[in-house]
This record gives structure tokens, C-alpha cells and sequence, in this order.
């Protein structure tokens, strides 16, 4: 009897439907708490580098008397969030925002702007699709 | 339209036909060493699935494909990912996944990390994907991205 | 000596012994089936985890098994440097021996590569010599693991051997037939063929499934044994020896075991629809789709079985075939001879 | 948290003490290890030697001591405390390579958690410098592979039933296993030595990675040592919601405990897909409350970093209550399936008296019929309010480690509705001092020792502070090191190959919460 019960489970799950998000045609919901890139509000930023200082894996870079960033160091812990005097530095989460490159160089990157666009010293901002570059999709 | 219609791929031209095989069939090996080979079970199982694509485990190196670098590299194992890699019949490709086997990640500055994969193989990994660990979608995009590359001829001895 | 007779048509090509043997039901046929299988396997295995499986290489997946094959065999093929001479021999004459099996199935009466009045036996012959080149492959090998998996084939053939032996002997005694066509015609089921082998059998008007319900399960379980069909995988259980024998092999010697493990995997099932359920016998479709159909629901309730049960452990598997099945199946025989003499059936 | 009592012993009077502790009730020694003064301490300035530390806690009245023995520097040498405490071993062999502290009458003093022909260099001495270490790669693999390496199976780090980069070395006669050698340290990521590099807000993201499989445990035990030390008190409401971190945590290690773990053991796909399937929605809480899946920083010394989420109580109900109802369902398909129970029954049995004497803790432990549960034992807050329940059972074989998770996973997920419930109003974090000053907080010079109860087993840190803003020392006892002994233990009695993975597995090792 107790060689069937399973089989009965197993049987029962064969007829529902998968559980399964299909991912790049589908997308699950992400809580906002999820942290997956830096921005940072280059108005109330005070250029002071405390969050270079505090980074514990040196991910942040002062250029420029702003903080960029090297993801191939970084752990997304968010202590840099914590140590700015000023919450200028945030982290946001978006799906379009999974960082995937092929060449380790292209991690290296300025933070966005806050509101998840690239930001580019001589232009205010591009637009969004110029974000993907190098990603997948 | 959900399955991946061939693009680009002649079936009069050899070599496209096998390039986009190779990439639809990537057996990564088995072989956990770091928090990340949690999220890459997740990513196998239910939720996300990476098996839609092909992308299957193979428990030993002389069936797999891909070498998912997926955690800090202690002094003590870097004989084994070593003579793992040579195991692995040719083609084989490298996806690196956290921070970790990138730059020794949260254990930078151990004495017992080393801290970059490239030191310990010689090879230009595929895909990079940071995180610590990556969620799932990270993942499953890294191993898209290596599929692409093959199939682009960018990446890899065809 | 065996009465071995091979059926040449006058006109067609498709009677030919090359048109069977390299078309139907031999190598493009059975690669179909093979590939099919594999991508069928995997479909059943991810819907009973409640995921998807195979889904965007070609239209709902099927193009990944292919895919995986072709892969394979593009790969670089390893030889390891203490590996035996023999190591590329062996994958390749275990796929050419399942080939053996495959022409001793009977798709119908016509489609039947080798019949004869013993096949049953051979069959039997067959089935004992694929545990040994699964020994040999991880001999081969040169790989402590490879060499476990290999003693736990050797193991395995032990345990099972015999009672797969002793779970036929009832239909023998019902059919008075040693051959898998004459098993076929004693369950009632009509020749669609004028036959040249003379079989002896006795027609008994019914589905072997139906009274003997008990060597129908006792024969399920020995081909999933001999097969190495989860719950008895026991030879290549990942945990415990990697992949067992075939742990050194990879690239295109990898992709001949697993083609002729499915292979196995659809013969088996086969076997038990030639003994149980009728072989060819139904309506409307032709014969041998009907054999197929069959074939594949059968195998379909393998691989149910095998996708929701957990592996044996080595010593409970011996226990289990020993201590259960062997004194099952001769309690089958003992049962199926009081009945044959109460009905007068002898 | 008082002071640790401390007795102090030289090496001639130190297993007499040992002996007398132990008859007094302290028969459980958590970890030996050491502690390196050089003379520019802070800590004790001037002092110039190497403390052998046992810390020792009685099961009876849950008290903890400590056995200090001080030692030269240049020639620390200690007799071995093995017949005294079995699970001293490894904790001994660690000491010899990691501070070079020499252990008279030890049977094997090879590298554990080091690469095996690691020179001799001591990284964690105080004087320690990476360039000088040298490595000998054509060292053998363990001490039996010295011999006849061709004899040994390397059931080890890529080995897919060895649970990740971890296993052993065999002697095999067929598939009985002669002797067996434990091979561990493949992600010895130096844990230790990283908490005194780092200051203690840093610290977080280190702390946390301690074990992949949960490391909020973890982080709150590192958080409330420093709290301790600091000597500020928690609000109520962030004490409520580290109580529901970590045992979301620890279902979402169960969940995978009982799926690919225990259950991939025996290739049995259906409950190992499942699991996780159900280790997402917990994992979707987790997501939603702390922002991580695997690791979080969420909590922090003072308090946690986020209040809880809006909508979050209706969505804990409805994923937990499914969670619940699937409970069952793995009993009747892991604890009640024949094959599986032939399986486990019987395999790997401890009886309660080599469990402590071994240092094994956790559901182990708890398996052979101990009820001793950090969380009740050690008084960790909110627990006993919500009327904690610890789950026992008698057999002490892989199958009762197994119904104890089980177990566990019921009551973790009664704990957490129940905290959500009754969480009080207020604020999560103390502000008792700066929240903006608090990544250069300076922590009083002392010393202190903090235990919880991880998914795996006591969890401790022992955490020395010498008035900067980092840590002088950082011990972590990790359950798993004494729990994987406990494997090499019952392996070495006699076993069998096929039970070395669902062995490994009823135990739950984690490899990074091992190696540290």
C-alpha cells in the first residue's frame, strides 16, 4: 500500500499544469526589496566616498567625484545603501536590469540614474533600450 | 510562438546546422563549490527549468558541455576544476556565474581564495553574470547568452 | 538445429530481408522510435515534476533529442590513456546486439525479421549477454567507478536472470509454444500471414494479461531490471558509482548507449505486449501501428513507474529477487498448473 | 549574555580538568580552538602567547565554560583531549594547521580544511603572510591514499552523490567499506580570518555567506554577539521579525534538505522537484520580506533593515498554509514509501551518548531522543513566548533525522504564522545611537559567546573584540564540522558504499557551513 500512494501523487501531478514560469516569454512578479543594480542621484550626491570606503568588495570606484561600479566584484548586500550620508545611492530592481555580459570588461559601468536610465556624462540620458546593451534581450 | 524557430541556420551549410546543435544541447557538469550551484538547482527544477531549452546536468565531465564556475575558488580545489576541464571532450565552453570566481566576491583579500577563474584556466568564459548569488532568470539568461555566442560563431572552437 | 527461415515476397522491396532490416522495423525505423522515446521519456519524466521539460528546440521540444544526439556524436571522442584497446568496441557491439533483440520481436507475423520455433529462447540468450558487455564496457573503462557499476550489472543479472526465466514458463505451459509468434497466436489472435514456420501452439482465445495477471507483473519488473529502469538502476545510480559503466565514456560512445538503452527500453515493453497483450490484434488501424500503439503505452507505464520511484538500495534488490519474486514466480507455475488441470487445459 | 567563565589549565593538568568537567556535566565540547596574542594586542596589551580555548557546555543545566590554556608562541604544545571527547579530533587537527599548535598523541594531524601540501605557515597567527605560503600539489590526497593510491576511491568534490565539494577517501572490499577518510576544506573561504580584516558592519556580508543553505541563522547569531558587546537591546518588534527570517530560512533549508538532498539520494525526482517547486514560494516570502533568495542582509547589528512589507501577512497565510498542506504529502512519499524506508532505517545509527561525545548537534542530535534545542536551551527571544516545541524522536538513524526535520518544518511554519500574528507595533531597529554612525561603530574591548540554532545544529560565534572597529577574533562553530564527523565515525564502524550519499545526506552537511 504504501508503493501506491506515491504512485497516486505522481499520477495526479502528470495531469496538472506545470508550474513553470516560462521565463523569457513570461516573468514572474520580483518584490521592490530586490536589489539587482545601483542608481545614484548625481543632484544630492556629496562626492565624499564613503561608500567606497565602506564597500567591504570594492566595488565602488570614485570617477569623476562619482561612485562607479565594477559588478563582476559585487555581492548586492546593499551596505553601500547604508553608509550614504545622503540615500543618494539606491538599488532598484527591474527585470530588464539582469545584468548578463560576455566580456568581463562591460561590467564595469557608471551607476544609473534613479530612474533606472543610463546615465551619460555629455547627454542627460538615452533611452531605454540602450540599457540591454550587451544583455541577452 | 513559444519554440525557438532555427534562425539563420541553412540545412545545406553544415556548420550552421552544428552550431546551432551545439548550442541547444549544453550539458553543463554537475558540480557544485559555492552558494551558486543552489540558484542553478533552482533554476533546473520547477520554477524555472532551464531543460526547455536543453540545458541538462551531466553527473560526469566526459558528457558535459559547459563548466559553470559557480563559486569562491579555494587554493585546495583548483587541481580539481582543473583536471575537470581537461576531462571535458571538445567543444567546451566556460560561464562564469556570481561574483565570486570573477573576483573572489564577498572573499576577496582570503588567503585562501583565488580570486579571478581566468588564472586557474586559461580560457575566455562565455558569459559573465554578477550577483551573489544571481536569481534564477540570471542564470538561465547566461546560459541564453552562451547559446547565442555558439550559434553567432563568436565564441568557441567550432 | 533451429529451423531458421527468412520470408522473401515475390514482388515487394519491403519484403526484402534488407528492407527490413535497415528500414522497418530495423535501424531508420527503430532511430525514429529511439529518438522519440528519448524525447517522450523526458516530456513524461517533467510533467509528473510539474515543469515543462523539453520545450523550445522545435515544435514543443522534439527536435532536442536529435539535437542531443547529433551533439554527441560531433563531440571530440576521449579515449583515456589506460583505458582497454577494446574501449570504443564495446558501446558499439552492445548497439549492435540490441539489434539482435530488436529482429527477434515480432511488429507482426510478417514483420518479423527472425522467427523461428525457439526464439523464445534465444531471446532469453540475447537478454543474458547485454549485463555482460555492460560488464565489459566498465571493464574497458579503466575507472574504479565505471568498474562498480559494472560488478553491479554482473550483480543485478544474478538476481533477475532466473525469475524472468521462471515468469515465462506459464504462458509457455498455456501456449505449448517456445515462440514469440506462436505466444502471439495462442492468445487468439489471428495470422495475418500464411505462415512457412510450422508453429505449435495451442489457441486459448484470450489476452495472456487476463489470466495471468501475476507473470504480467512479475515480467514487468524483470525487464525493468534487466533494462536498468529506475527503481532498479541500481548499476549506473549517479549517487552511488556516477554513471556506472559508462562513466569514462562520452561524445558519440555515450550517445550509442543511450540510443540503445531506449532501444531496449522499447523492445522490452515489446516482449510484454507479444506475451500479455495480444501483440498485433486490434481493429480498424493496421497491425503493426496497433503493435506500436501498444508498445508505447506499455512503455509509457515504465517510465511512469520509473519517473515516481526512488532507487533500490544494492542488497534490498537481491533480497527483494530472491526472497519475493523467485518464490512468486514459482508460485505462479504451481497455481497455473492446478488451474490447468481443474479446467482440463493441459 | 554574562561573561564566559573561564578556567584557566596548563598542558600537564589539562586533560585532568577536562575529566573533571566532564563528569561535572560538561560533556559536550563545542569546538577547541585558539586564540593568538601578539604583543601590539589591544586586547591584553603585552601579552605574547597563543590561548588552546575549549568551550565546553553542559546539556544538563546549559551552562558554558571555557578551558583557556596558554602557550608559548614559538612552541605551542598541547596533549590531546580525544579520550576525553571523541569530536575533539577535528577541531584539534584544525588548530595544529591553522595556528600550528602541536597535538600530542593525535592519530593524524594531516591538512583538513588546508590545501593538502600547504607548508608551514599558520593563517590565522596574527603574523601571518599570504606570500610565504608554498604548496606542494603532488601531496596525497588523505593519509590512506598515501600507500596504495590505486586501491582508493576519491568519493569527492565532483562526485554527484557527495552533496557538493566534499567526500572521502575509501578502502573498498567490493562495496564494504574498509576505512574511510573524510576529504573537506574545498570551500574553505576563511571566514575567520575575513572577520578580522573587516569592520563589524562589513562583517555583515561575510557572516551571512557561512552556509549556503541558510545563512540567516548565521547573521543573526553574528548580530546579537555584537549587540551583546555593545550592550543594546533590540526592539521587540525586530526581535518578531528575525524570528520569522530565520525560520523561513530554515524551511527553505529543510525543503531543499529533503528534495535534492535526501531525496536526489536516491535519484527520486518527483519529491526533488517538488521540494523545490515548494521551496520557491517560501522562498518568494523570503524575497519579499529581506529582497534576497539565498543571501539576504537583512538583518544587522540593532535591529533588521526593513520593517515588514504591506500584504505580507496574507501572503505568508497562503503560501505557508500550502506549504502545510504538502507536508503530508512528502511523509507519505519520503517517510511511508517502502523503498525509501528500507533505505533509511537503521542506517547511520548514533545513540545519544556518541552523538555528544562526537559534538553532533542539530536534528541529528535530536534524533537519538536528546531534547536539546539552542533555541529553548539558550533562551533566544520570542521562542519560548510562542511556546516552542522540540522535536524529537528515539531512533537515531537517518529515518528519525528525517521525521525530526519534518517536524521541524511544521512548527517553524506554526512559529512564523503565529509571530506574524502577535507582531507588536513599533519600531525594528533600535535607535538608541546613530543608524548613520553605525558602519564605523567601535565595540568595547570584551569578550563573548553567542549560540542559536541553525538548520543544521548549534550554531556559535565567539567573538573577541579588542575596542577598534573590528573584531580581534572571530570563532564560528559551525554545526556541520562536527556532524560530518559523525559521518566519518559511522563510516569507519563498517558501511557500504551505496549509504554513503543517503548518509551524508540524513545529515545534512553543508560544506560551506563545514568549511567556514
Amino acid at each position: 500500500m504504501g508503493l501506491i500512494k506515491p504512485l497516486l501523487y505522481t499520477l495526479r501531478e502528470l495531469f496538472r499544469k506545470p508550474v513553470t514560469v516560462k521565463y523569457p516569454y513570461e516573468k514572474r512578479d520580483i518584490s521592490p526589496r530586490v536589489r539587482n543594480i545601483h542608481t545614484l542621484n548625481r543632484e544630492t550626491c556629496q562626492h565624499c566616498g564613503i561608500c567606497a570606503r565602506m564597500c567591504p568588495n570594492n566595488v565602488l570606484k570614485m570617477k569623476d567625484g562619482y561612485p562607479t561600479a565594477d559588478y563582476s566584484r559585487c555581492s548586492f548586500c546593499g551596505i553601500c545603501l547604508d553608509a550614504c550620508p545622503t540615500g543618494s545611492i539606491q538599488m532598484i530592481h527591474t527585470q530588464e536590469h539582469n545584468i548578463v555580459r560576455a566580456h568581463s570588461e562591460d561590467l564595469y559601468m557608471e551607476l544609473l540614474n534613479p530612474d533606472g536610465t543610463v546615465y551619460n556624462p555629455e547627454v542627460a540620458s538615452i533611452g531605454q533600450d540602450e540599457t540591454n546593451e550587451g544583455g541577452v534581450f | 510562438m513559444t519554440h525557438e524557430v532555427p534562425e539563420g541556420v541553412n540545412p545545406r551549410d553544415i556548420a550552421s546546422v552544428l552550431s546551432w546543435v551545439k548550442g541547444s544541447s549544453l550539458w553543463n557538469l554537475h558540480f557544485c563549490f559555492g552558494c551558486c550551484s543552489t540558484e542553478i538547482a533552482a533554476a533546473m527544477m520547477p520554477r524555472f527549468d532551464i531543460e526547455r531549452f536543453g540545458f541538462a546536468p551531466a553527473d560526469t565531465p566526459r558528457q558535459a558541455d559547459v563548466l559553470v564556475a559557480n563559486g569562491p575558488i579555494a587554493r585546495k580545489i583548483v587541481p580539481r576544476i582543473q583536471r575537470l576541464w581537461a576531462q571535458m571532450p571538445d567543444p567546451k565552453y566556460l560561464v562564469v556565474i556570481g561574483a565570486c570566481p570573477m573576483s573572489g566576491g564577498p572573499y576577496q583579500g582570503s588567503y585562501n581564495i583565488v580570486t579571478d577563474i581566468r588564472d586557474v584556466l586559461d580560457v575566455e568564459p562565455a558569459a559573465f553574470i554578477p550577483g551573489c548569488p544571481p536569481n534564477p532568470e540570471g542564470i538561465l539568461e547566461a546560459f541564453i547568452m552562451l547559446k547565442n555566442r555558439i550559434k553567432e560563431g563568436s565564441y568557441g572552437r567550432n | 538445429m533451429c529451423v531458421l527461415r527468412i520470408w522473401i515476397g515475390d514482388k515487394m522491396l519491403a519484403d526484402s530481408l534488407l528492407f527490413k532490416l535497415f528500414v522497418f522495423p530495423g535501424t531508420v525505423f527503430s532511430l525514429v522510435v529511439v529518438l522519440f522515446l528519448f524525447w517522450w521519456w523526458r516530456k513524461v519524466g517533467a510533467a509528473i515534476q510539474s515543469r515543462y521539460g523539453p520545450k523550445h528546440v522545435g515544435p514543443a521540444g522534439t527536435l532536442q533529442t536529435i539535437a542531443d544526439v547529433v551533439k554527441l556524436i560531433a563531440k571530440e571522442s576521449i579515449i583515456p590513456e589506460k583505458a582497454s584497446r577494446w574501449f570504443w568496441f564495446m558501446p558499439v557491439f552492445s548497439f549492435v546486439l540490441s539489434f539482435l533483440f530488436l529482429s527477434l520481436i515480432p511488429f507482426t507475423d510478417h514483420w518479423v525479421i527472425l522467427d523461428f520455433d525457439t526464439s523464445l529462447i534465444m531471446l532469453f540468450a540475447v537478454m543474458a549477454i547485454e549485463p555482460l558487455l555492460i560488464f565489459l564496457v566498465g571493464w574497458a573503462s579503466y575507472n574504479k567507478y565505471g568498474l562498480a557499476g559494472a560488478e553491479r550489472a554482473g550483480i543485478q543479472m544474478l538476481a533477475y536472470e532466473v525469475f524472468l526465466a521462471l515468469t515465462f514458463v506459464p504462458i509457455i505451459m498455456l501456449s505449448h509454444s517456445w515462440s514469440l509468434v506462436g505466444i502471439v497466436y495462442a492468445q487468439g489472435v489471428s495470422p495475418t500471414w500464411a505462415t512457412p514456420v510450422a508453429h505449435t501452439f495451442v489457441n486459448r482465445g484470450v489476452w495472456f494479461a487476463v489470466v495471468q495477471p501475476l507473470a504480467l507483473l512479475l515480467s514487468v519488473i524483470a525487464v525493468m531490471m534487466a533494462m536498468h529502469i529506475k527503481p532498479f538502476d541500481i548499476p549506473d545510480a549517479e549517487p552511488e558509482v556516477i554513471y556506472g559503466a559508462s562513466t569514462e565514456y562520452g561524445g558519440p560512445f555515450y550517445a550509442l548507449q543511450m540510443l540503445s538503452h531506449f532501444l531496449m527500453m522499447f523492445l522490452g515493453s515489446g516482449l510484454i505486449v507479444s506475451m500479455f497483450f495480444g501483440g498485433w490484434e486490434g481493429p480498424y488501424l493496421p497491425h503493426v501501428a496497433w503493435f506500436v500503439l501498444k508498445t508505447l503505452t506499455v512503455g509509457t507505464t515504465i517510465m511512469f513507474i520509473q519517473h515516481s520511484m526512488p532507487r533500490l538500495r544494492l542488497s534490498h534488490m537481491m533480497e527483494i529477487a530472491w526472497k519475493k519474486l523467485v518464490p512468486l514466480a514459482f508460485l505462479n507455475i504451481f497455481i497455473t498448473l492446478i488451474i490447468m488441470e481443474v479446467l482440463g487445459w493441459v | 549574555m554574562a561573561e564566559i567563565e573561564k578556567i584557566t589549565a596548563t598542558p600537564e593538568t589539562l586533560v585532568d580538568t577536562a575529566l573533571g568537567l566532564k563528569k561535572a556535566g560538561f560533556t559536550f565540547l563545542e569546538f577547541m580552538s585558539a586564540v593568538d596574542y601578539v604583543p601590539k594586542n589591544k586586547v591584553e596589551p603585552g601579552a605574547n602567547r597563543i590561548d588552546a580555548v575549549y568551550m565546553l557546555w553542559n546539556p544538563g543545566t546549559n551552562e558554558q565554560k571555557m578551558i583557556t590554556v596558554p602557550l608559548p608562541r614559538d612552541n605551542p604544545v598541547v596533549p590531546t583531549v580525544m579520550p576525553v571527547w571523541e569530536g575533539a579530533n577535528w577541531h584539534e587537527r584544525e588548530a595544529h594547521e591553522l595556528f600550528g599548535i602541536d597535538i600530542k598523541g593525535h592519530p593524524n594531524l594531516s591538512h583538513l580544511l588546508l590545501a593538502e601540501g600547504w607548508n608551514d605557515t599558520y593563517p590565522l597567527r596574527k603574523d601571518f603572510k599570504v606570500e610565504e605560503v608554498e604548496i606542494d600539489w603532488n601531496a596525497p590526497t588523505s593519509k590512506l591514499a598515501e600507500g596504495e593510491p590505486e586501491r582508493v576511491y576519491h568519493f569527492a568534490v565532483q562526485h554527484p552523490g557527495a552533496h557538493g565539494p566534499m567526500g572521502f577517501d575509501l578502502l573498498l572490499d567490493g562495496n564494504r567499506i574498509l576505512d574511510a577518510e573524510s576529504r573537506i576544506g574545498y570551500v574553505h573561504r576563511t571566514l575567520e580570518k575575513l572577520g578580522e580584516q573587516r569592520n563589524y558592519y562589513q562583517n555583515i556580508l561575510n557572516m551571512e555567506r557561512g552556509c549556503i543553505m541558510c545563512g540567516m541563522p548565521y547573521i543573526e547569531v553574528w548580530a546579537r554577539a555584537v549587540e551583546e558587546l555593545l550592550g543594546i537591546e533590540v526592539p521587540e518588534k525586530a526581535k518578531y521579525l528575525r524570528l520569522i527570517a530565520v525560520e523561513l530560512n530554515r524551511l527553505s533549508s529543510h525543503l531543499i534538505w529533503m528534495g535534492p538532498q535526501q531525496g536526489g539520494d536516491f535519484s527520486y525526482m518527483p519529491v526533488a522537484m517538488w521540494a523545490m517547486g515548494d521551496r520557491e514560494k517560501v522562498l518568494d516570502l523570503l524575497e519579499a520580506l529581506t529582497g534576497g533568495r539565498i543571501t539576504f542582509a537583512y538583518i544587522r547589528p540593532g535591529g533588521v533593515r526593513w520593517d515588514i512589507p504591506e500584504r505580507f501577512r496574507e501572503m505568508a497565510e497562503k503560501n505557508l498554509r500550502y506549504l502545510e498542506s504538502r507536508i503530508p504529502v512528502y511523509e507519505e512519499m519520503m517517510f511511508k514509501e517502502p523503498i525509501v524506508k528500507e533505505r533509511l532505517t537503521g542506517l547511520g545509527k548514533l545513540t545519544p551518548q556518541e552523538a555528544i561525545d562526537i559534538g553532533a548537534s542539530g536534528p541529528v542530535l535530536r534524533a537519538t531522543g536528546v531534547a536539546h534545542d539552542t533555541r529553548k536551551d539558550a533562551h533566544i527571544p520570542i521562542y519560548e513566548d510562542l511556546g516552542f516545541q522540540i522535536v524529537t524522536q528515539t531512533a537515531g538513524d537517518a529515518w528519525a533525522r528525517g521525521m525530526v526535520r519534518l517536524g521541524e518544518m511544521k512548527e517553524s511554519i506554526r512559529l512564523i504564522l503565529d509571530a506574524l500574528d502577535r507582531l507588536p507595533p513599533g519600531n525594528s531597529e533600535a535607535d538608541l545611537f546613530n543608524r548613520k554612525a553605525m558602519p564605523w561603530m567601535k565595540v568595547p574591548v570584551g569578550e563573548t559567546y553567542a549560540v542559536t540554532e541553525s538548520c543544521r545544529g548549534r550554531l556559535g560565534i565567539h567573538l573577541i573584540s579588542d575596542g577598534t572597529n573590528t573584531p580581534y577574533r572571530t570563532k564560528i562553530r559551525g554545526p556541520s564540522f562536527s556532524n560530518m564527523y559523525a559521518v566519518e565515525h559511522i563510516l569507519k564502524k563498517g558501511s557500504y558504499l551505496y549509504d554513503i550519499p543517503v548518509l551524508i545526506g540524513s545529515m545534512d552537511v553543508c560544506p560551506a557551513d563545514m568549511d567556514r
